[in-house]
């Protein structure tokens, strides 16, 4: 019963992803505004040659400081959790 | 389990190279592929030889939680307030405001140039820096809290 | 240009990243360097509220020269940073947020003051609440998924912070679990939307969303993931053992960040997608969820013996009045008729819920917190005659349990009798079961209180005492707010709900606050 | 159909990662499948900006071309992390598991059910 229910989700799921290869196209990204916008001007205003860095830590900067407290995060729970405690 | 010789002779000699990479990687990271979470793993994969090459007891004198704490603390704190420094100068949080200063990492770059100059990008270097201590902290916490897990097997 | 939008973010993350390093100086250096960031926070988040109350919606880019700009001028109207947008509903959920935060930390200093390793916890809290924040306040798809992260991996680490023989690990093990894979399938989700539309930006999106399958996939991935961290049914099986098994004041926490997953379930049905979807299918579809949230949550509470497992299906229950709310004012979303005549107010039921819910919610799991801190279990078979010597607790019980239960004076009652009113006349046999279940609530509560305060004094707790100051202020200042909105609900209503509610409604303004009137 | 390979590779990996998910019962092979969709994520990010004969998005000396989009390049990056960090805890969590159930199968972690 439950091995059937789990079969059913997966392929409910692998469906619903499906849909991916009627709406988008490989190889062509269609209009992208923002891209471009990096791609000309992300030299001159931030200086970098690299244009993923660029993006990494000038325009979504923010993401990057909230990856980077992702990963703090996962270092303090794995400290935690096999830190010495008094009870036992 | 007891490594030979060669093995922690090997890491030895190996670990400077790996830092030396490691950084090489962090400092060009607007230049060429990579940056601080790339050369941070560089380093902390050095970290791990060392671990895996000496036993956890000589490993952790070598390699201590406290100081890559500390490691961790300071590089996400010197990300931190790179990005709160822009507030001073009255712009937004995050505001690459060192890029075209002609200041420190502040020469200007024209479109479509391929020189690459190591004095460009503001605070994309120091954020880069900083985001590589973090990591190899970070990383190597994980790996010294792990290994603290599993050490009664060994 | 303020700048409490940045400082609400950059206040927590600092405090957190630094905790480590004061926990090095000293015990009490840290616990005043928590407090003390603690403060500050929940200033930043009290100046940027009343800003948005007063101003209207605040847009904030980061990284921009001037952070009030969202879109640069030679983009051709394109949003390119991060853009914080914090509107009433995103104000109204950070108030929420930042009362729970000061009572929880304030509880913490001293609930947790035995356990090692306090340096990781508080830096934890933090970075919980800087996820919470980063979720209500976001304008960005995939800073919300960053902000997801942090707030799950906090959360489950939080939730494992006692390992109690490791039951304590399975249940911050299943937190995880479900919301890492929540986490993913919204990242697909946004990959989804971003192939179609090459942008990240929630309000741009929304100006040039069209009604292809592949949206409609993406919409549906993004609530399903969602519903799965809020903790309604059908995924509700890891409500109970996290919130039983992470320490008192986390619990409470972890409700404000489910409140936030709930909140981006109808950020993302509202704002997003609005009325390009079939909105009385899925209006009906979140009522029946919620429904089924109310029946399922309160009926497997009636027969548990650990007061927290209770109290968490018993949240299970909650979450159900707060989707039929605003399901209901989904369901009626393209009638404008129906809409202003009953769909405003139930919807300004479910929101006022949010924070109601919050309240007492929190207030119980801190209660039950602060009796384990003093017996040391939470098996209902073994407490007993807890009233004598801890009155000031049961006192806030009395208060917490009153209020769940919907009984008048108190805050619950406000909110239950708003959706009550309005769901009635969409559909009666909906409010029915509603008050079915609010009757079910409180006889389990009546339970409750009878064996955990009722009785003769039980020799095994001849020593126990009334907890300490910082305890009881934290759980004083969540009764006092629960009476306070009992009492004068009218005011919360105009001044926090409504515009949080007509925010929600009101898309092209969420729009235009981005793009400028376009 | 034989140009939307990729896609059909993410849809692919994805459905092995749920599959793992849904019907394996070893704690460790569960977290494997978690990591399974998360580089089907990160593949299905990386090919939507891909475009046909397009360059690494790096001004470097080497012949030009057409730039591939850069923005889901820094999505991935932060995805990659983010990755490694939950698969870094639920690991730990699996440790600790194993110490005080002595199994990492999910039929015996239901102490807190008793």
């Amino acid at each position: 019963m439950k091995r059937k229910l789990s079969i059913t989700i997966t392929i409910l799921m692998i469906g619903m992803l499906g849909v991916i290869v009627t709406g988008l196209t490989f190889g062509d990204p269609g209009d992208h505004p923002m891209d471009r916008y990096f791609i000309e001007n992300s030299q001159q205003q931030s200086g970098a040659n690299n244009v993923v860095t660029a993006v990494l830590f000038d325009y979504r900067g923010f993401d990057t400081l909230g990856e980077a407290a992702v990963l703090f995060t996962a270092a303090l729970g794995a400290t935690l959790l096999f830190r010495k405690r008094r009870e036992e | 389990m007891q490594m030979s010789s060669i093995v922690k002779t090997t890491a030895d000699i190996l670990f400077p190279f790996i830092l030396i990479y490691g950084f090489y990687i962090i400092i060009h990271g607007h230049l060429t592929p990579g940056g601080g979470f790339q050369g941070g793993a560089i380093l902390a994969s050095g970290v791990l030889l060392l671990l895996l090459a000496y036993r956890y007891s000589e490993s952790t004198q070598i390699v201590r939680q406290v100081m890559m704490k500390t490691l961790e603390s300071t590089g996400l704190l010197l990300f931190i307030i790179a990005a709160l420094s822009a507030m001073v100068i009255g712009a937004g949080y995050f505001f690459n405001w060192l890029s075209p200063g002609g200041f420190i990492f502040g020469d200007i770059v024209t479109y479509g140039s391929t020189v690459a100059n190591l004095n460009t990008g503001g605070l994309i270097p120091i954020m880069n820096l900083a985001v590589g201590i973090e990591v190899v902290g970070a990383i190597s916490v994980i790996l010294l809290a792990l290994l603290s897990g599993i050490k009664e097997k060994i | 240009m303020s700048q409490y939008a940045a400082l609400l973010l950059a206040i927590p993350l600092l405090a957190a990243f630094a905790m480590p390093l004061t926990g090095l100086i000293g015990k009490r250096i840290r616990n005043s360097w928590a407090i003390i960031a603690m403060l500050a926070t929940v200033t930043a988040a009290l100046l940027l509220v009343w800003e948005v109350l007063t101003q209207g919606t605040i847009v904030y880019a980061f990284g921009a020269f001037d952070s009030a700009q969202a879109i640069p001028f030679d983009s051709g109207g394109v949003p390119i940073r991060i853009l914080f947008v914090i509107d009433a509903m995103s104000a109204f959920m950070i108030l929420t947020a930042a009362i729970m935060m000061f009572a929880a930390t304030l509880y913490s200093i001293s609930s947790e003051s035995e356990q090692t390793g306090q340096d990781g916890y508080y830096a934890l809290l933090f970075l919980l609440m800087a996820g919470i924040f980063g979720m209500v306040s976001t304008g960005d798809l995939f800073n919300f998924f960053v902000f997801l992260e942090i707030n799950s991996l906090a959360g489950a680490a939080l939730a494992a912070y006692r390992i109690k023989g490791g039951v304590a690990v399975e249940g911050g093990l299943k937190y995880a679990f479900i919301s890492t894979v929540a986490g993913l399938f919204f990242l697909i989700a946004v990959g989804m939307l971003y192939g179609q539309y090459n942008s990240l930006n929630i309000a741009y999106i929304a100006s040039v969303i069209d009604f292809t399958g592949l949206s409609l996939v993406a919409v549906v991935l993004m609530i399903v993931s969602l519903a799965m961290k809020s903790g309604s049914v059908p995924m509700h099986f890891w409500t109970p053992d996290t919130y039983s098994s992470a320490p008192s004041s986390i619990t409470a926490l972890l409700i404000v960040s489910s409140m936030a997953s709930l909140y981006a379930i109808f950020r993302i049905a509202f704002s997003l997608f609005g009325l390009t979807m079939n909105v009385v299918t899925i209006g009906w579809v979140i009522i029946i969820l919620g429904i089924l949230s109310m029946f399922i949550g309160v009926s497997m509470a009636l027969p548990q013996k650990d007061v927290k497992r209770l109290m968490a299906y018993h949240s299970v229950s909650q979450i159900g009045y707060m989707l039929v709310g605003l399901g209901v004012g989904v369901a009626v979303l393209g009638d404008a008729q129906m809409l202003a005549q009953f769909g405003v107010v139930a919807m300004e039921g479910g929101i006022f819920h949010i924070i109601n819910y919050a309240l007492y919610k929190g207030l119980l799991f801190l209660i039950a917190g602060a009796v384990i801190y003093r017996c040391g279990t939470a098996n209902l078979n073994d407490l007993g005659g807890l009233g004598h010597s801890m009155k000031w607790t049961m006192g806030f019980f009395i208060i917490a349990a009153l209020a769940i239960a919907g009984i008048p004076p108190f805050n619950g009652f406000a909110s239950k009798l708003m959706i009550y009113e309005s769901v009635f006349i969409f559909n009666p046999f909906i409010a029915v079961i509603a008050m079915v279940v609010s009757i079910m609530t409180l006889a389990s509560f009546v339970k409750v209180f009878h064996s955990m305060f009722m009785g003769p004094k039980l020799p095994q707790y001849e020593t126990v005492k009334e907890v300490p100051m910082p305890m009881l202020i934290g759980m004083g200042l969540l009764a006092v707010l629960i009476i306070l909105f009992g009492l004068f609900p009218d005011l919360v209503v105009n001044t926090l709900v409504e515009p949080a509610a007509l925010a929600l409604l009101d898309r092209s303004g969420y729009i235009a606050s981005v793009m400028g009137g376009i | 159909m034989i140009e939307q390979i990729p896609y059909l590779a993410v849809i692919l990996i994805a459905g092995i990662g749920i599959a793992t998910i849904l019907l394996k019962k070893n704690l460790i092979k569960m977290i494997m499948g978690l990591a399974i969709i998360e580089g089907a994520a990160n593949l299905f990010l990386i090919i939507l900006g891909y475009r046909e004969g397009g360059i690494a998005p790096i001004f470097t000396n080497a012949p030009g071309g057409e730039m591939v989009l850069p923005t889901v390049q820094a999505m991935t990056l932060t995805n990659i992390v983010i990755g490694f960090a939950t698969t870094a805890l639920l690991l730990a969590f699996a440790i600790i598991i194993y110490r005080k159930y002595g199994s990492v199968e999910t039929n015996n972690i239901r102490r807190l059910r008793e």
